[in-house]
């Protein structure tokens, strides 16, 4: 175990004449024994942040510190950490056993223990009866677990995970995803996961740091970069499916200010601390998640018609994609099936749970008052939807 | 649609049978010229008359032919073992650090792979006599080691390429330094590649012919391939005996093919294992 | 537009000694502008299905009828149908609209009307803009788009696409999966779709073919499998997280059965609709998803006793594991935040949400009266959980 | 830490350095030969005293050059083009059909690739002459066939497996018949091998001599490697024209080298393209 620090990191790549900025200004830190994730769409310096903590690229500016001690300069081979690699990297000229038992190996330590170790972690993954398989022999899964293992094996102060689930499939990846935050809470390691997918992000870490273009958006609890995104980009990173995006104009009397949508508004209370920017501004983006609309049939006065274009149903659920004079809408609603396009429907945005951004620097206005597991009136006793169905 | 299918199947079945053919004749004949007597070889049937082990026992039986076939040996062994040495150690530097000219090294390559080297031996033959290496094998290892050098280091330079540099960045987090990483991951998983150079060196210095009539002359040095067209250019020519030093000079090749035939055969395609 | 008939399809692959099967007699008929998936674990037989209908392999056995003609042993270039493949095969040497316009100019038709059609179908797919790039010019849901144009171009009769999305990351790939779902409901061509995504699945078809090794599970609706999965592969294939299976025993009185698990017991009108296998078996295995599990506080009498193992949230959800007497539940609570690893807590599981499948040959034998989406009660203006949140 | 890797490198530009020369300098006095006169080049000096183009003029000056250099190209470029096409058409083949004996195939490629060339001339020799191909460019021209084609084939065949088999099914499915598919999607994908493969052939032919020296004794019919020993067996050696000779066999390959590097270094990499 192990913190890490990032300070004021900055890295580019040239390739011929063309410059790309990876990584500009980053600053980050990762507390003992934290499992924090790296998030973003390919591109945004998420793999390159995990690579310069490795050692495996060196920053252009900024230092990198582990338990205070600077390791900007210091080779991978010599920074102590492990690193699950996305495609696994298992050596393919080596069984399972001397997979694990490498690092071991290399450290010096004795055979009989190594061989104790390796069955131990084996055990950890469930993987003891693969010992003497080779590589090729072994199932996406199973190399997913040897990878794993191996990492685990010299049981160092952090580990690396480079989007170790992107290779499995759908099914594999839900369960493997389960097993691997058990198994960071049985040994504790400080871990940096990397991933496009910002539901593993949610499920997996104690807190996410979403990154685009180089830039960190957020660094934040699951539930905070969830409930209260920074921006518009962390509120449409975040969550599927995506929120919705709706220009608005805000009208601002004493006590209230008005939303007005084409065909929709709603009085937010006025100041509090629901308003994170200015209050004084004309125009705002609205932001709403698609499970925070609600559906209606037919048109009714005071909510915003829409006209069905798609329906998705996803088992319990249904994704409604909708047309609401012209911008296309996403909701999400439970245990209807009934809906065709062409249906005309009305709409109802809670406003516990709306966001404003900012239009030009996309920053968030406001958030909803609701936050998600917290409000009172709901909190221990209150119908879930799984209650109601009872 | 089927009848074209079986057509156009057969149709590529003969072609593969003439190529076979095409190929094979020539070493049928020389195995059926070995076997024969003197007399017998000049006949020209298909099939052998008789079958006799007479030009072999005569071959083997000659003092210089075995000088021939150990000078031979020592020659493509050692030459083998330096290139294929140089071109891994070489391929890897290409393959794993960054410098400029990168591109022009390529091309220099390339280049003297594709050198004429017939063209290349007068100067050769001109330097290895003034820092007397002339009439010596290890000067002739050496000439063997400038031809077969390129084509390796080229060949070696493109499998290091193919191995994903995950494993070594891999090796590098367990611990490993760059020298650890090269021999235990690097290396083992470069071995069809090499084989395939360690293969091609060996061949070439095997029937290489051209240099080691350049460069040696004492009768000591002599290797088998200069020693076969004695056979030629003596007062008659003894078919048999030439077709024998044939076959003996086929054996390594033959028993290298079938000991390294599952290595050689994957050699290209499986450079880009995956985990 | 065309309809497909399989009829008795076998087929097994043999690689050295080995025999393996792949396809077991497969009987599917698939109407005029459908669109079904074949889905299932790998191996399962879906790949080499799609494969056979395009005639890139042939059935051993077993007839394949395309509008009642045998296309069993013509070749694939005769068939007239499109496929979509996993990696795109894009040819590299070719700009994006030589690869969309190749199947024209084989099929000879002329120039203009064959650059004419290319620009219909980029602005299908909206790659408009990129007719002159090269493939190694283009990102991943570029090229994926180009496989669809070229797919459309010819204007065939069928669409095989096989794992289409599979290389994009989560946010492409739900965005592509409901563009996906428009173009078919515009252009309305016959489409078969191979995935293992159980999600794609249920989002995309008309009706959903559920394979595991080689034999066909269920062909229905995607309400049917998921609300009525035929077996237990069914039921724990489709939905996600997976279904909980429990063993329990069962006790058969006058007009009820009384299920019993360990802690738990509940009771099931006998005889009915419900009921699709034999009545009087004593044993059953359980089925129950994880939404249709409540979760409460502190040990409650008569509801099952569980101890929370690791909670995932997942935004707006929450994925609960559970522990209850050492069988491992899952359950899935919206809006609650507050459980932690070691909480005692108490399950009712939804009787009306409820199956129950055969120990031995793990069909079903019970599905609970109530459907998604067609429970009167609750159907048109019942609170959704949304609307319960606004 | 920084020091060590800044030597590891420093270590490696010296050793690439050290190839270089090793490599570039029989070149260099090649080419520095080929410009001085015949007393200056006996001083042996490393730099040349003064450069004249009196060997280059002298040589294209007589016909006999501008028949050896004609029958060579003669000969390279078409055996390049035979070669080339049965090695596409049989690798394509092998990697594309299933048929029994596919592995001893294998085998058999890889033996007579590896097979001594030389042992292979007499047998040659014998059954050339007794078809009357001997003495011909045309004989020599197969002969040279018969050496590059086995690489060849082995290439080709190695290369084609690495194209993915979803391409040519994609093809299929636009309704693409197996010749065009070949044609216009395998063979475009497979270029690099092609060119290779071609780029082998050529070299081999255009630098071959012991086949040549067998098979070849009429004046109008020999290969410019024939051509420049016989600077040698004269009564004295001009080194400077030998030097010239040398020189100008070596300008096709720079010429080829040029043309083509990127598709040669693309070569063993880029087989697997990924859409």
């Amino acid at each position: 175990m192990a913190n890490i620090v990032l300070s004021g990191i900055y890295k580019e790549f040239t390739s011929g004449r063309e410059t790309h900025l990876a990584v500009d200004g980053l600053n980050l830190d990762v507390a003992n024994g934290e499992f924090i994730s790296l998030v973003g769409p390919s591109g945004c310096g998420k793999s390159t942040t995990l690579r310069m903590i490795a050692g495996l690229e060196s920053p252009d500016r900024g230092r990198i510190f582990v338990d205070g001690r600077d390791v900007t300069a210091v080779p991978p081979q010599s920074r102590g950490l492990s690193m699950v690699f996305q495609n696994y990297a298992i050596f393919p000229h080596m069984t399972v056993r001397q997979n694990i038992g490498y690092g071991l190996k290399i450290a010096g330590m004795a055979r009989a223990d190594q061989e104790k170790r390796v069955r131990e972690v084996a055990r950890l993954v469930d993987i003891e009866n693969l010992l003497d398989r080779y590589p090729r022999q072994l199932s996406g899964g199973q190399r997913q677990r040897v990878a794993v293992a191996r990492a685990f094996a010299r049981n160092p102060d952090i580990i690396l995970l480079d989007e170790p689930l992107s290779n499995l499939d759908a099914k594999l990846r839900d369960q493997t995803r389960a097993e691997l935050k058990q198994l960071h809470q049985r040994v504790g390691h400080t871990m940096i996961y990397v991933t496009h997918d910002q539901l593993e992000a949610l499920t997996l870490s104690d807190r996410i740091a979403i990154m685009n273009k180089g830039v960190l958006q957020q660094f934040a609890a699951p539930s905070v970069v969830f409930q209260q995104p920074a921006n518009l980009f962390v509120a449409t990173f975040i969550g599927s499916p995506t929120m919705n995006i709706i220009p608005a104009t805000l009208l601002h009397g004493e006590a209230h200010t008005a939303v007005h949508i084409e065909g929709w508004s709603a009085s937010l209370p006025r100041g509090g601390s629901e308003w994170l920017g200015p209050t004084d501004v004309s125009a705002a983006l609205v932001g709403i998640r698609p499970k925070d609309i609600t559906v209606h049939d037919g048109h009714v006065e005071g909510r915003l018609p829409a006209v069905v274009t798609l329906m998705e149903p996803t088992g319990s659920d249904a994704i409604l994609h909708l047309d609401a004079d012209g911008r296309a809408l996403v909701a999400q609603v439970a245990d209807r099936f009934d809906f065709e396009p062409g249906d005309k429907v009305s709409l109802d945005l809670s406003l516990d749970h709306l966001h404003l951004f900012d239009v030009d620097s996309g920053l968030a206005l406001y958030h909803g008052r609701a936050k998600y597991g917290a409000r009172p009136a709901r909190a221990h006793a209150g119908p879930t939807m799984a209650q109601g169905a009872a | 649609m089927a009848t074209t299918r079986f057509l156009s199947k057969g149709l590529n079945y003969l072609a593969l049978a003439a190529v076979c053919l095409f190929f094979m004749f020539p070493m049928y004949w020389m195995l059926k010229g070995s076997l024969e007597t003197a007399p017998e070889l000049l006949s020209a049937h298909l099939l052998p008359g008789s079958i006799s082990s007479e030009a072999f026992r005569e071959l083997i039986g000659q003092a210089s032919f075995r000088q021939y076939f150990f000078n031979s040996a020592t020659v493509a062994i050692a030459s083998t073992i330096v290139s294929t040495t140089c071109a891994v150690l070489a391929g890897y530097g290409l393959a794993r650090f960054k410098f400029p000219g990168k591109a022009a090294m390529s091309r220099g390559v390339l280049f003297c792979y594709m050198f004429p080297s017939l063209a290349l031996s007068i100067p050769l033959f001109n330097i290895f006599y003034s820092i007397r290496l002339g009439n010596t094998l290890f000067g002739l290892m050496l000439t063997h080691v400038t031809l077969s050098l390129p084509f390796g280091i080229w060949l070696m330079w493109q499998y290091f390429q193919t191995i994903p540099s995950a494993f070594r960045e891999n090796a590098a987090l367990l611990g490993a330094g760059r020298f650890r990483t090269f021999l235990e991951v690097e290396l083992p998983l470069a071995r069809s590649g090499l084989i395939a150079v360690a293969i091609f060196a060996f061949a070439l210095s095997w029937e290489e012919y051209e240099f080691a009539f350049v460069l040696i002359t004492s009768e000591a040095s002599k290797t088998l391939p200069i020693g076969m067209t004695q056979f030629v250019t003596r007062d008659y020519v003894v078919w048999n005996m030439i077709m024998a030093a044939g076959i003996t000079m086929a054996v390594p090749a033959f028993l290298l093919i079938s000991f390294l035939q599952k290595y050689l055969v994957a050699g290209f395609t499986s450079g880009g294992l995956k985990g």
